[in-house]
């Protein structure tokens, strides 16, 4: 089934669309140019703002559910950008209104979490501004109806994501994680920006409905040149290999962030990109391909380095680059894999910052202790966040009927369909995540204490855990009710097309059992390691590949090999180069002018003698060359 | 052979500019052997002034009532367009270089008297001065006059001699520095005496060649008289050397520094401009008119001497430290941009009106503006007289912005910036090249232009970038007469480089005449 | 009313009027009502420009030299009105940055703010030539004032990076002035009106030789790699004001020169040069945005990344499409603002501390956030994030080129990425980190700095986000330009019907 | 006939200039620059000959008068630095060089 066309919209909740984008927009301005007059009620506005971007998208969702299928993908005119070049609008369809969802919602939630994490930082103003300023950038990114537009979005999470991650930048930790976050999304924007220019170049549009619409015209060479250089870009932002080392090294901003950009929202725009680039992909098998062998790489890369990290941020990082490659393994399927690569996002959005949320609640309660190895125990004192992180944990390892089970598992399913290599590799991934996250949560709050003694961990307060409820309720429920009859595939059918026969789902398959026994058998090897056994507080010497994991697969290390050092060497060169080699010409040139005229002067003897020798000789020289001039 | 000599017959009117420099230089000898010490100063000033000022209305009067196609005084003299542009200009000049003389600082009292002697000692106590100045420099201007005006090689190696004798003693005169002085004299006028030599033999072989002297008639010989073209060669060449040894052309530039640095300041004024303005027109006639059938010839030797001019004067200058001694060089440099103008004399009327107007107005440009660069070196003294050192100069714009800012000024017209007279009197020869297809010569132009612009930028780093010396020089409070020099010298370079139209209609319009043949 | 004299005019007029005024203060303020003035007109005039009405507007000829076929001719396009808007808008600004700037070296301030006075009727001028020797007279005599602000009221090595520019610039300026000549002459019309020379120039070598002379003084001039060297020296000498004109408005002449003259003038040579070209604006965008990492100087830094964003106008107007042509002259004035920002914070963090080196500072951000704040949307600007006005223009080169060159494009898109590096890198060392023990009294920005950086922050946004104000202004010029040189943008391989394209 | 005079006139203008080339005592020097005046008169007389005409004669004598008038300034002028010097060496007088 192919996508429905673009209908131009207006009035309604959908007509008013802009709004979603605007308001925390106008909250980021005010917060931001307001000052500290603007500290005592900062946070309130920032939630606030976030809500009613909420309230915009739902009513938007409500009005969308009003239309007949084939007529839900609305087109908002908004103002010529750039004449020639791009006009700006909005596309609110099936898609783009579940992103805003997941994002207005979730997003509100953190801003209420994030009034409580926040409560004793004396620039708790700054921080809302921030969220609410990604907010509206990643609700642009969403419903842009161009790729320009998506781009402006797509840079803008980007900002936000740098102010995030460096938000406490007094420690140079945050400040260079910040600041390589944004350079590795730039390599990754390099390739978005080649692809959109080639786009252009093709079809001289960048309106989605054109180009979209157009793409079965195009070469495939053409096609497969665009897929690959979005995927370049769909990488940087989702942290996909070989563009993932960001991620980890990110998780030194405060934790609402990592829950909200760097687990539930952001992270995820990569995919968002692919799938709704779908026509593009859909004719370049090659692209389509690469998509998918990047998104199993990565799944297996983030589990595996989620087996090692003892910072529980970072393990649960790994993770989500892990999930996050699910989702590109099923986008790079094709459009039967979207709905699963939508569901599966939409699911970990809850769960994942369920957990995230969770993790920074028992770093709220440990004095902003990560290290997992001075946990231990936490269950008891801290109820609601254990209760509802347990959720999380079910939910993400696909313990059945949680969501995860039915996203998750339908994307294993799907891949297995597709390609039994990369179905196997999934399955086995999911064996790993059972591993990592139950020695996450037996680490945690499990086993004896191994605190500081200067922590006296308690349950955070309420304006906390009631988005963890909230989120968790979400980690428990979402999965079944997307799923469960093809329900959003059929919803997204509209805008991203779905597959000519429904795929019906089977409580019971082959696929499913065995991805159950290795999460069943991770989660037990988890439990005799971490669990029943006693956690040494200093991480023990390691094998081989345990260092490779804890070393995030050594890819730091070959950044800084084969790009930093280099780059290094090579800006030394060229400063070199440039004051001694192209500087040096000018210098020496006039030094050389200057010399000669050094030297030169001294012919000036102040001899009268040699002067009228100079007269006698320029007379002689110019009645010869006269002579000669004359006869030639 | 009748026994009757028929008397010559003489436009007086038409000479009449000369005349009355020359009288007035002839009153002024009489006013030294007659009237009483303390008078004489008293009346050369007014009697100079009014002789320039005279000359030059006649001239005016001359150019309004219509400029003659034929030569005066038997053949002689041709008073011609270009020859009543290049008089008007050199009279102007020349009183303007009257006001600096004036101030009587300059000169020694008593040239005989031995420099730190009793004599010397006595000499300033009675406050004597040498009043032969004033004649001296009419007679000198004179000679200016005559010298680009002479339509036979006679007249010219009279006038020649009439302009260089007196400057070589004005030379020798200078108050302060009297062995530089002394030294610049000898130079120049062994110098001098040996180039006129060379001018002089070539006039010879000229008139070997051509029977005759008449420039008019060489110019008609070149066509007819076969078999004797190296009689020509020589001659022609020789005659060069003597031109541009005036001029101060590369590879006879040597005295130009010594001599500019010995001298009184004004005196150096006069001959940085009149001299050089004098030279080049006589240049232009002896080459244009008696030897313009031979052009194919000598513009090649010319373009050698040019590119040579141009390169010697802007890289020497670029390390001089003595302000005067770099105005010489950059005038060395500014002879051979000039030199460019005369190459671009070409083959038809219209191509040579572009390139005499050119010349003519780069003429009073650059005449201006050296005077006017002069007068302020003038007025940067300390305890030893003028300050030279370019080290002195440091800082003076803090100390006196408006003089330093003046002669930045200068110092930016001379590097040919736009909206100075300098750039216009460039841009003019070169555009005049350019037409006549001297383009390399143009290019070789331009890069001198911009070496030579690293001196000037030089001296203005000096005054305005760097700080004051704790005991830099003083600037005097100039006499009245300084301060006009340098007002008018300002002006005019403004006025040439923001609105040059009238000045180049006037130059065009003498240039259109052309010389006459 | 002929609005472009009376812009002029008024600048002059208000030179020679600061150099009377006795005091000081009454100077700047003066100077600031004087530059303020000039805005309005200019805005006014601005108002009533047509852009699809006649390619120069507000034309006014008048006889200058006769003899030499100069005319005192001055006209506006589209690409010439946005400059001139850039260069009236940055004086006022400059003006209120330079408050203390000229008392630092206790110099005279009256002549500082004469000469600005001055460079701003040169600036107008030369944008609004229409006769190509008027052009050259401004280019040139533009360089002496700069000359004066440089050289009188910078940094320690002022006066070797003084002569340096001028000395370079009037090299290149002599190289054109044998181009002007030549250009004249062999027209043979007796004319130096733009207008009148389009097209006369028929033979390509002939074209080819004049083109050399004219570009070879623009990529001087802009500065293009690799005769750059003379930027970083001079921009990190200028006091932060006229630094802000000089690789904001005076480099602007080098590209726009290319854009106006190279092209219109000599359409076969361009085309024969522009694989050329392209090439060094390719090599100074990645090299100078290397070298910009390298360096340990604030204002060295801006200056090379300038070098960088000058390949990409240089690339732009190369490219000879209309999204490169327009994207290229948008990025003129952007990058007048983006970089002007970067300076002037830049100064006035380096007025607090008095050091330029990026190794004295560290921690800033705490002490000051607001210097800070603006300094990251400067430098944001000059990474082109989207959002801010740099992005558009970069975005519009990009895409131009990449239509006709596809390899340089992706090359020079490699500058991208490069540009994160050098700002955030920068940005981290001085503002994040420890508050340095140096800067840890660092006030934050006064409210005359607020007001100095609040206007080009605000352009930046409101450029970036609604840039068609400008681009209707510029696209109708920069087509007009294309057609006299006579080339059409590529078909798209698939053609896609649609409205407004 | 006339080519011996014109060739010995061209030797003693070359034996003056090599003259003002080698020799050091200023009077001497000045003196050869007055010989290579007179080989040009006697160019000039030759030359009058060989043509037919007076004007070579007549110039001879315009010459010898310029020549005079030189006499009388390069002597007052060698006198006053021989009385500051106490030397007519023209290699003395470098003090303005470079």
């Amino acid at each position: 089934m192919e996508p429905a066309e673009i209908i131009q919209h207006s009035g309604g909740a959908i007509g008013a669309a802009w709004l979603m984008i605007a308001l925390p927009l106008v909250g980021a301005a005010v917060l931001l140019l307001g000052g500290r007059r603007t500290d005592k009620f900062g946070h309130l506005l920032g939630v606030l703002m976030a809500v009613a971007s909420f309230v915009v998208a739902a009513l938007s969702f409500m009005q969308l559910l009003g239309f007949a299928p084939g007529e839900r993908r609305r087109g908002i005119e908004l103002y010529d950008f750039i004449p020639g070049l791009a006009k700006v609008g909005l596309l609110v369809d099936p898609l783009s209104i579940s992103f805003c969802l997941l994002i207005t919602f979730v997003g509100s939630l953190i801003h209420i979490y994030s009034i409580g994490y926040m409560a004793h930082d004396p620039n708790r103003r700054r921080f809302f501004a921030y969220l609410n300023l990604f907010v509206a950038a990643m609700l642009l990114l969403v419903l842009a109806d161009n790729y320009v537009a998506l781009f402006v979005g797509w840079e803008g999470v980007g900002l936000a994501s740098y102010l995030l991650i460096g938000f406490w930048q007094h420690k140079p930790s945050a400040a260079t994680a910040a600041k390589k976050a944004f350079i590795v999304n730039r390599v990754g924007d390099f390739g978005l920006l080649i692809g959109i220019f080639t786009i252009f170049a093709t079809f001289h549009t960048l309106a989605f409905s054109d180009v979209l619409g157009n793409a079965s015209k195009a070469s495939s060479g053409t096609l497969t040149a665009i897929g690959l250089l979005l995927l370049v870009g769909a990488c940087g932002k989702s942290a996909q290999l070989p563009l993932q080392s960001w991620l980890l090294d990110a998780m030194e901003g405060p934790t609402p962030v990592s829950a909200l950009i760097h687990a539930a929202t952001m992270v995820t725009a990569g995919v968002y990109l692919i799938v709704r680039s779908g026509p593009i992909f859909e004719g370049a098998g090659t692209a389509q391909l690469v998509v998918t062998i990047v998104g199993v790489a990565t799944l297996l890369a983030g589990a595996i380095i989620g087996t090692a990290k003892d910072d529980i941020k970072k393990a649960l990082a790994g993770s989500t680059m892990s999930q996050i490659g699910y989702m590109v393994l099923a986008a790079g399927i094709g459009p039967v894999g979207y709905a699963f690569a939508i569901a599966h996002l939409i699911t970990h959005g809850f769960f994942k910052a369920d957990m995230f949320l969770g993790a920074g609640s028992v770093m709220h309660a440990m004095n902003d202790e990560v290290d997992m190895r001075k946990y231990g125990a936490l269950r008891k004192v801290m109820p609601v966040t254990f209760v509802t992180f347990l959720i999380g944990y079910l939910a993400i390892i696909g313990f059945p009927l949680l969501s995860g089970y039915f996203t998750k598992d339908g994307i294993i399913e799907t891949a297995m369909e597709h390609n039994a290599i990369l179905g196997w590799l999934a399955v086995l991934g999911a064996g790993i995540t059972g591993f990592y996250m139950s020695r996450l949560v037996f680490m945690t709050f499990f086993g004896a204490k191994r605190w500081e003694p200067t922590a006296h961990p308690h349950e955070s307060p309420a304006v906390m855990t009631w988005p963890l409820i909230i989120l968790s309720i979400g980690a428990i429920g979402l999965g079944a009710f997307l799923v469960l009859g093809n329900r959003f595939m059929t919803f997204l059918a509209p805008a991203v097309g779905a597959p000519e026969e429904m795929p019906s789902f089977h409580p019971v398959s082959p696929t499913g059992l065995a991805t159950l026994a290795l999460v069943a058998i991770g989660a037990a090897f988890a439990w005799f390691k971490y669990g029943r056994a006693e956690v040494p507080a200093v991480a023990p010497r390691a094998s081989f590949l345990t260092t490779f994991a804890r070393r995030d697969l050594y890819g730091d290390a070959l950044n800084e090999a084969l790009f930093m050092r280099p780059g290094q060497w090579l800006t030394r060169l060229a400063v070199f180069f440039d004051n001694r080699g192209v500087d040096g010409l000018v210098n020496g040139l006039a030094a050389g002018i200057g010399g000669t005229s050094g030297r030169l002067r001294r012919v000036q003897t102040g001899f009268v003698r040699s002067y009228a020798l100079s007269i006698f000789l320029g007379a002689a020289v110019l009645a010869g060359a006269w002579l000669v001039v004359g006869n030639l | 052979m009748n026994g009757t000599i028929q008397a010559p017959s003489i436009e007086y009117a038409l000479l009449a500019p000369l005349l009355v420099v020359f009288g007035a230089a002839i009153v002024g000898v009489l006013v030294e052997a007659f009237a009483p010490r303390y008078l004489r100063s008293a009346i050369h000033l007014p009697l100079t002034l009014l002789s320039l000022a005279g000359a030059f209305a006649l001239a005016v009067w001359q150019a309004i009532k219509g400029v003659p196609t034929k030569p005066a005084a038997m053949g002689a003299v041709a008073v011609d367009g270009p020859a009543l542009f290049i008089w008007g200009t050199i009279l102007i000049l020349a009183f303007v270089s009257v006001l600096l003389i004036k101030d009587e600082e300059h000169f020694v009292g008593s040239a005989a008297a031995v420099p730190g002697s009793a004599e010397e000692e006595q000499s300033l106590v009675e406050r004597a001065a040498h009043t032969e100045v004033y004649p001296l420099l009419l007679f000198a201007v004179g000679g200016m006059l005559l010298f680009p005006a002479a339509n036979d090689l006679l007249v010219a190696f009279v006038a020649l001699e009439v302009m260089s004798l007196p400057l070589y003693l004005l030379c020798g005169l200078a108050r302060r520095r009297r062995l530089l002085s002394q030294e610049a004299a000898v130079k120049y006028f062994l110098l001098g005496a040996f180039s006129s030599a060379f001018f002089l033999y070539g006039t010879a072989l000229l008139y070997g060649y051509a029977g005759s002297v008449d420039l008019a008639k060489i110019n008609q010989a070149l066509g007819t008289v076969g078999g004797q073209d190296t009689l020509l060669y020589i001659g022609a060449a020789m005659l060069g050397v003597g031109l541009l040894f005036k001029i101060g052309a590369a590879p006879f530039q040597a005295w130009k520094p010594d001599v500019y640095q010995g001298s009184p300041t004004p005196i150096t004024a006069l001959m940085a401009s009149g001299t050089l303005v004098a030279a080049f027109g006589a240049l232009l006639r002896v080459f244009w008119v008696g030897l313009g059938g031979l052009d194919w010839d000598w513009r090649p030797v010319f373009y050698g001497v040019a590119i040579l001019t141009m390169v010697v004067g802007a890289i020497l200058a670029i390390t001089q430290t003595d302000i005067k001694r770099m105005l010489a060089y950059s005038s060395i440099a500014h002879g051979g941009f000039l030199l460019i103008g005369v190459i671009a004399t070409g083959h038809t009327p219209a191509e040579n009106t572009s390139a005499l107007s050119g010349l003519l107005f780069y003429l009073v440009a650059y005449g201006f503006t050296t005077v006017g660069a002069f007068a302020v070196v003038t007025m940067v003294r300390d305890a030893g007289g003028e300050a030279w050192h370019l080290s002195r100069w440091a800082g003076l714009g803090k100390r006196s912005p408006l003089l330093a800012g003046t002669f930045a000024f200068f110092l930016l017209a001379f590097a040919g910036i736009p909206l100075t007279s300098g750039f216009f009197g460039k841009y003019a020869v070169f555009q005049a090249a350019v037409a006549n297809g001297a383009t390399p010569l143009v290019i070789v132009g331009v890069v001198a232009s911009a070496i030579a612009a690293f001196f000037y930028v030089r001296v203005i780093v000096l005054m305005f970038f760097s700080d004051p010396a704790a005991d830099g020089p003083s600037v005097v409070l100039p006499s009245r007469g300084t301060a006009a020099v340098v007002g008018i010298a300002a002006l005019a370079t403004v006025v040439l480089g923001v609105y040059p139209q009238p000045v180049l209609d006037l130059a065009h319009t003498a240039a259109q005449s052309l010389f006459v043949r | 009313m002929p609005w472009l004299s009376t812009l002029m005019g008024v600048s002059v007029l208000g030179a020679l009027g600061v150099t009377l005024v006795r005091n000081d203060k009454l100077a700047k303020q003066f100077t600031l009502v004087v530059s303020l003035i000039v805005l309005a007109l200019t805005v006014a005039m601005a108002v009533q420009f047509s852009p699809n009405g006649d390619k120069f507007q507000f034309a006014e000829t008048y006889d200058w030299i006769p003899q030499f076929g100069v005319h005192y001719g001055v006209a506006v396009d589209g690409i010439a009105l946005v400059l001139i808007l850039l260069s009236v808008i940055l004086v006022p600004i400059v003006v209120l940055a330079s408050w203390h700037d000229a008392e630092a070296g206790k110099r005279s301030v009256r002549t500082y703010f004469s000469l600005l006075l001055v460079l701003e009727a040169m600036m107008i001028g030369v944008f609004a030539a229409t006769d190509v020797f008027l052009f050259y007279v401004f280019f040139e005599a533009m360089l002496i004032p700069m000359y004066f602000m440089i050289g009188s009221y910078g940094g320690a090595q002022r006066s070797y990076a003084a002569v340096k520019f001028l000395l370079y610039s009037l090299f290149g300026g002599l190289l054109m002035l044998v181009a002007v000549i030549a250009l004249y002459t062999i027209a043979g019309k007796g004319t130096f009106m733009f207008s009148d020379l389009v097209g006369t120039i028929q033979d390509v070598t002939t074209q080819k030789w004049l083109f050399l002379g004219f570009f070879i003084a623009f990529a001087i001039k802009a500065p293009l790699w690799p005769f750059h060297t003379w930027l970083p020296d001079a921009a990190a000498q200028a006091p932060a004001g006229a630094a802000v004109l000089l690789v904001g408005v005076l480099d602007k002449v080098g590209t726009y020169g290319m854009l106006r003259f190279c092209l219109e003038l000599f359409p076969d040579a361009a085309k024969f040069f522009t694989p050329l070209v392209i090439t060094l604006s390719v090599i100074g965008i990645v090299y100078g945005a290397i070298v910009a990492i390298g360096q340990t100087d604030m204002k060295r830094l801006i200056a090379y990344t300038s070098v960088s964003h000058f390949g990409f106008i240089a690339m732009g107007v190369f490219a000879m499409t209309t999204s490169a042509g327009s994207g290229a002259t948008l990025y003129m004035v952007n990058h007048g603002f983006s970089t002007g920002a970067l300076f002037l914070i830049a100064g006035f963090l380096i007025y607090r501390r008095g050091s330029q080196f990026i190794a004295d500072y560290g921690g800033v951000q705490k002490v000051a956030p607001i210097l800070a704040g603006t300094f990251l949307v400067a430098g944001l600007s000059s990474l082109s994030l989207p959002g801010l006005s740099t992005f558009v223009s970069e975005f519009m080169v990009l895409t131009g080129t990449y239509q006709r060159y596809v390899v340089p494009a992706v090359i020079a898109t490699v500058g991208v990425i490069l540009a994160a590096i050098y700002i955030l890198w920068m940005y981290q060392r001085t503002m994040n980190g420890p508050t340095a023990e140096s800067v840890k009294s660092l006030p934050d920005l006064n409210a005359r700095e607020k007001w100095v950086v609040a206007p080009l922050v605000a352009l930046l946004l409101v450029f970036g986000f609604y840039p068609k104000p400008l681009l209707d202004v510029i696209n109708p010029a920069v087509k007009d330009t294309l057609s006299s040189v006579s080339v059409t943008d590529p078909k798209p391989a698939v053609p896609v019907a649609q409205e407004g394209q | 006939m006339t080519t011996h005079y014109l060739v010995l006139s061209a030797l003693l203008f070359a034996i003056g200039g090599v003259g003002v080339l080698v020799r050091r005592n200023a009077i001497v020097v000045f003196m050869c620059v007055e010989l290579m005046l007179n080989a040009c008169n006697l160019a000039f007389v030759t030359f009058a000959r060989q043509n037919g005409n007076l004007d070579g004669q007549l110039i001879a004598f315009f010459v010898m008068i310029v020549a005079a008038a030189e006499v009388v300034i390069g002597l007052a002028i060698i006198v006053t630095i021989f009385r500051t010097r106490r030397s007519a060496s023209v290699d003395d007088v470098s003090l303005l060089k470079y």
